[in-house]
């Protein structure tokens, strides 16, 4: 199997649906003769031309609101938001046009919401965002968030075909940074199946995107502690089993993500836990989280706030001795 | 013969693009004006009978604008419907009944009791309902010509909204998105003088129709109330649409003759407006005019009266959808695209010869 | 003192405000010559004239941002919303010029934004809604949902005197339906302190806007427990302390809203409780929340959908029998 | 005499606005342009270096824009400036120092280390800093505009925006808001040619500066890179909008020599164009304009040079964010409002009838 990044990985799956499917097209803010601003449309425009490449003009509520027009005639759009961060400029299209569809209409609304999202890179406040909590509160969105990959080809080939709108989060500190083996051709992950992306006995750490890396470099050498890493992959729908099933064997539980707290996916793991597997609980539940803060500019401001390994280490060790 | 079709004799002889009604068409226009007022006077006595949860609003006094202009779209066009225009609805082959049932929240209305109001396209007969968030549907509408213009398709997209809603910024982002790319999408301006309370003059500083050529395609203005002249302008503009011309604004000039919503007492409408535009009430006009050319009108009555009460009849015996339902469908399994919708203007006959003959 | 309603308290804040503090002005859709949609501002354009209640154009991001702009100047806006839904259109405006400008630039924006919310009276999927979730996924916002007349009219008064953007959330349901004593003039009440509305030992329920009342009803005769019922106020700040104080006291806790599920308030007060009160705990942490749908039309449906007296009474029987 | 200070002599004689600039505005105006061109370069330097984090934008080639627009802005005038306007951030009287320490991330930038690039405004200068959401601020600028007109005050806000910005929704909402208010704001559009590496055709059917009329107020083009040009459109729209004469949109036809960012190569833009627009350099075209009209045109560039050598040396001294402290401030005690900015030109000077006897 080839070696490929993250972002090739990505990249992959969008031109393979696109050769596959001719309904695919992409539309996006710099995606065509730019190949996007990370690039992951690159050669696009030459092979598919500009009808199914199309640089929009900078107007995100007409990437989404055009890309559900389009849904609903039979196409299946795949929308670039330059930065997550830039969903607030489309919001209204995606939560009450493309969320509410089907359940008021019954008309399916195939779309896929790229969404280039964290920071770890001095972004700043308006490029570092985790916007997936916003999405979770919006009934009608699937959400992925690979942190490998292989699960980043197999989720965006998923979304793509899948007739929902779905949001679909990809992490940029991962882009060039992160490596591993990716089949071949095309295939799909089901939506809504976590992974265990290390098994364990003695304690569960519960991440997604960025931070699964982060959760296994923290927890490879914890003092001989047993922990297994689980890695969510999908959001909405959230594998509801895996993570009590890890629960229940493990007791103890870390949840960890790079999103600020409030209302966090965190939370929502961690209520889910506090009310299935209160039986099962040996210790509180502990959330690994930026604070309530915008993400600011300057790396140690920015170190501060986001969640580092070593803040991760600090949790473990500190719920293991509980 | 085949091009009386496109141009048959004019019932007055004019010259525009009222030559492309037939007499029957005509009688039509006039059928559909008169349900939809007929329909929306039935569900506001629904409403008022507490038979309609909710609030309640209708296009009363604006027939004219969505059913002149919906009358000039074929089967396999689409249409983004608004709150003002039923009448658009009854065009694309929606029953009142099932209108009806819709408002009552019924489970045989168009959203199953899911949404309320004027919410609701027949994702069947090519509508996609409206989202209340103004003007959200007019960006919908670009993409569904964005479908027809990368598949070179001859179809067309329409949509309506009312000129408070131009203030909105999607409205310019879908006007500017469909001047860059020529989308073959037309869209319905319905000035009815008031964005809820809020006068023309609160919403903007020049006539939104003259912002049409800033995005590059045509803007015209007609008179709302004239089903004829509002129907040539869509004609002409699906026209162009279609033949790869590009988007057109239409401005129709009309007067919502309701409140707002059944709740609006609309004190803030000075009466001497309300009886300018109650003299120019376009069902009444259309109805003179096809009465002088010697239609038979009162027949066309009695029939959308018979209709109604049958329709009335049968909304209310439906049922109220089931609780346990009620947490269904937030997911699609498939996605099945639109379908096609009726379109009664004589030049979309299967059988148009003979019909013109 | 006298009885209002809660509807009538607000308008009565905001007129207050306006007549002591001449910075303090009104915009939104139809807040003039009609009153605004709920009638909230009545008479205020004639009290105050057009320059301080402004019926602007149907345009939410430009109501948000242009009170931006005024606040920064020194000028003190009081935005409305028309329905809280519309939010999603000055969205961005909301959480990326608002929220972030102090933090980023140490410029205070005292604005308020007025939201009324929640369903029950077949407002359908765009009319019903109870955003609140998002905002506290947007740092730098400040929230507050009272649920009686004195708390309407105090909070909405800090609200608007406080030097940060303030989300207000005024359940409509409330408007006219719920009455109470409101001291006369001006008053406020502070920013993040919850209030007991009912004091008990067996079980807490935790709630806010309009499910505050559903709590009480629910739990006024629960065959013989005595429940204690918190009223949050305010979710940005959280009272933490008043929370976890209560479920130190009772050990057991249901969390009521009638927001969607996922990544809602009650999420987050879960997590909250599962970290920091885990040793108290003597039961699940349940929560009791709309579903994961948009929140449908058709009155049965609607019922089914939104948390009533039923739903309540059974969690916490359940939850006392545990 | 008084007078003369409304209108002094002309440099070059000419009768439009640029006759309200004197000799010293004049020298001023290169002044600023230099010093934004030295600084964006020093900071371009430091990001090679690697002491800039994340990425790193500059205006160069646009340098009359910002310089020209806001000479224009009395002390208590305000000002939302956008990433290609560091010249604006010059004169309102912020220092390169602290513009090279904000780029870097120190604690004396103007943020603090919070934000980066040009997200700044010092609000002690009367400037809100730029949100990255293009183009929010146009709206921001409208509610300062509002702020005056509320109570009655004659003063303006002022803001830029890039042609691709116009495509968004806001820019439309702050355009129709500011005309039917006829608030007191000057938009500036630079045009630059591309967004990112988006072409004017796939930008706008039509130019945005057609737009203005569509809301109500005028639409000026002019040349973006003449200072002069610049400065005197945008003294006539400052002046319109204080005497209560509404907005104006200034086109400013310009182009970006750089990339979008550092790391763009700008592989898009046909070598031809950059040739065409580098031979109208606005920097060195106003030099040989000044030297010609025999001001020291190298004593400032001197001058300048220096006062960029010093502030260097202590944004480089500047230390970084003390890590705890990331958490603060994310809520206000208190609300200050913005203070005053400088104004350099010479009619806000407070004594200039001696400055121009
Ligand atoms: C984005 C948005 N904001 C506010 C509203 C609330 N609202 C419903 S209808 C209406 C007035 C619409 O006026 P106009 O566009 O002229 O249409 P009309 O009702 O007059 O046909 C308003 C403000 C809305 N539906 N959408
Ligand atoms: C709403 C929004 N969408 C996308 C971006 C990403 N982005 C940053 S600058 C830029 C191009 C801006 O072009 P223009 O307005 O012409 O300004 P210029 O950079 O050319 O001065 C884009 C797309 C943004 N900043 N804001
Ligand atoms: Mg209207
Ligand atoms: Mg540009």
């Amino acid at each position: 199997m080839p070696e490929l990044t993250y972002l090739q990985a990505i990249s992959d799956a969008l031109r393979e649906e696109m050769r596959a499917d001719e309904r695919v097209f992409c539309l996006g803010e710099d995606i065509g003769r730019f190949g996007g601003a990370f690039k992951v449309t690159d050669g696009f425009i030459e092979e598919f031309g500009p009808d199914r490449v199309w640089d929009t003009p900078l107007a995100e509520s007409a990437i989404v609101g055009t890309a559900v027009g389009a849904a609903v005639e039979g196409l299946r759009p795949v929308c670039e938001m330059q930065f997550a961060d830039f969903i607030s400029c489309g919001f209204d299209q995606l939560v009450n046009v493309a969320a509410k569809m089907h359940y008021r209409q019954g008309l399916a609304v195939p779309i896929t919401v790229r969404l280039p999202s964290g920071g770890g890179f001095s972004g700043g406040p308006f490029h570092s965002q985790n916007p997936e909590a916003w999405m979770l509160q919006a009934p009608g969105l699937k959400v992925v968030a690979p942190s490998t990959p292989r699960d980043a080809k197999g989720l965006l080939a998923a979304a793509i075909q899948d007739p929902n709108p779905v949001v679909y989060l990809e992490h940029k500190h991962l882009y060039r940074r992160t490596k591993g083996e990716v089949p071949e051709g095309r295939y799909e992950l089901p939506l809504g199946e976590a992974r265990i992306a290390r098994e364990g006995t003695d304690l569960s750490v519960i991440a997604y995107g960025a931070m699964v890396g982060v959760a296994l470099e923290a927890t490879e050498d914890l003092d001989g502690a047993s922990v297994e890493v689980l890695d969510l992959r999908s959001l909405v729908p959230l594998d509801t089993d895996a993570i009590l099933g890890s629960v229940r064997k493990t007791s103890k539980v870390v949840i960890l993500h790079e999103a600020t707290r409030s209302c966090g996916v965190g939370a929502e793991v961690a209520a889910l836990i506090a009310e299935n597997a209160f039986e099962d609980l040996d210790g509180p539940i502990v959330r690994v989280t930026a604070p309530d803060v915008p993400i600011p500019f300057s790396p140690p401001l920015e170190r501060a706030v986001l969640p580092q390994v070593d803040n991760v280490k600090e949790a473990c060790r500190e719920l293991l001795a509980y | 013969m085949a091009t009386t079709t496109a141009r048959p004799a004019a019932l007055d002889g004019s010259e525009d693009g009222r030559g492309l009604l037939t007499r029957d068409d005509r009688a039509r226009l006039y059928r559909y004006m008169l349900l939809m007022r007929a329909t929306e006077e039935r569900a506001l006595t629904l409403y008022r009978q507490g038979k309609v949860p909710g609030s309640y609003y209708d296009g009363h006094g604006q027939e004219a604008v969505s059913v002149g202009s919906a009358y000039a779209l074929g089967p396999r066009d689409r249409a983004c419907v608004l709150h003002r225009d039923l009448g658009a609805h009854l065009i694309r082959g929606v029953r009142p009944g099932r209108v009806l049932a819709q408002m009552m929240g019924r489970a045989t209305g168009i959203t199953g009791g899911r949404d309320g109001n004027m919410h609701f396209g027949d994702r069947h007969l090519g509508c996609v309902g409206m989202v209340s968030m103004l003007p959200d549907m007019a960006l919908v509408a670009c993409g569904l010509g964005l479908a027809f213009q990368i598949r070179r398709e001859p179809r067309v997209a329409m949509t309506w909204f009312g000129e408070g809603s131009t203030a909105n910024g999607v409205w310019h982002e879908a006007m500017n998105v469909a001047g860059i790319r020529r989308l073959p999408v037309v869209f319905v301006l319905e000035n009815n003088q008031f964005a809820y309370s809020t006068p023309n003059d609160h919403e903007f500083a020049v006539d939104p129709v003259e912002r049409a050529a800033g995005y590059g395609f045509p803007g015209i203005k007609v008179d709302g109330n004239d089903v004829e002249a509002v129907f040539s302008a869509a004609a002409a503009a699906c026209e162009r649409a279609r033949t790869g011309g590009g988007p057109t604004l239409i401005e129709c000039d009309t007067m919502r003759m309701h409140g707002h919503g059944a709740h609006d007492d609309m004190r803030y409408v000075p009466p001497e407006l309300l009886e300018h535009w109650a003299a120019r009430d376009p069902v009444e006009a259309y109805e003179a005019r096809l009465a002088a050319a010697g239609i038979d009108t009162a027949a066309i009555q009695a029939d959308v009266r018979a209709e109604l009460e049958r329709d009335t009849e049968w909304a209310l015996q439906q049922p109220m959808p089931d609780p346990p339902t009620a947490t269904d469908g937030v997911f699609a399994e498939v996605a099945e695209p639109l379908g096609d919708g009726e379109a009664p203007w004589s030049r979309w006959s299967p059988d148009r010869e003979a019909t013109h003959a």
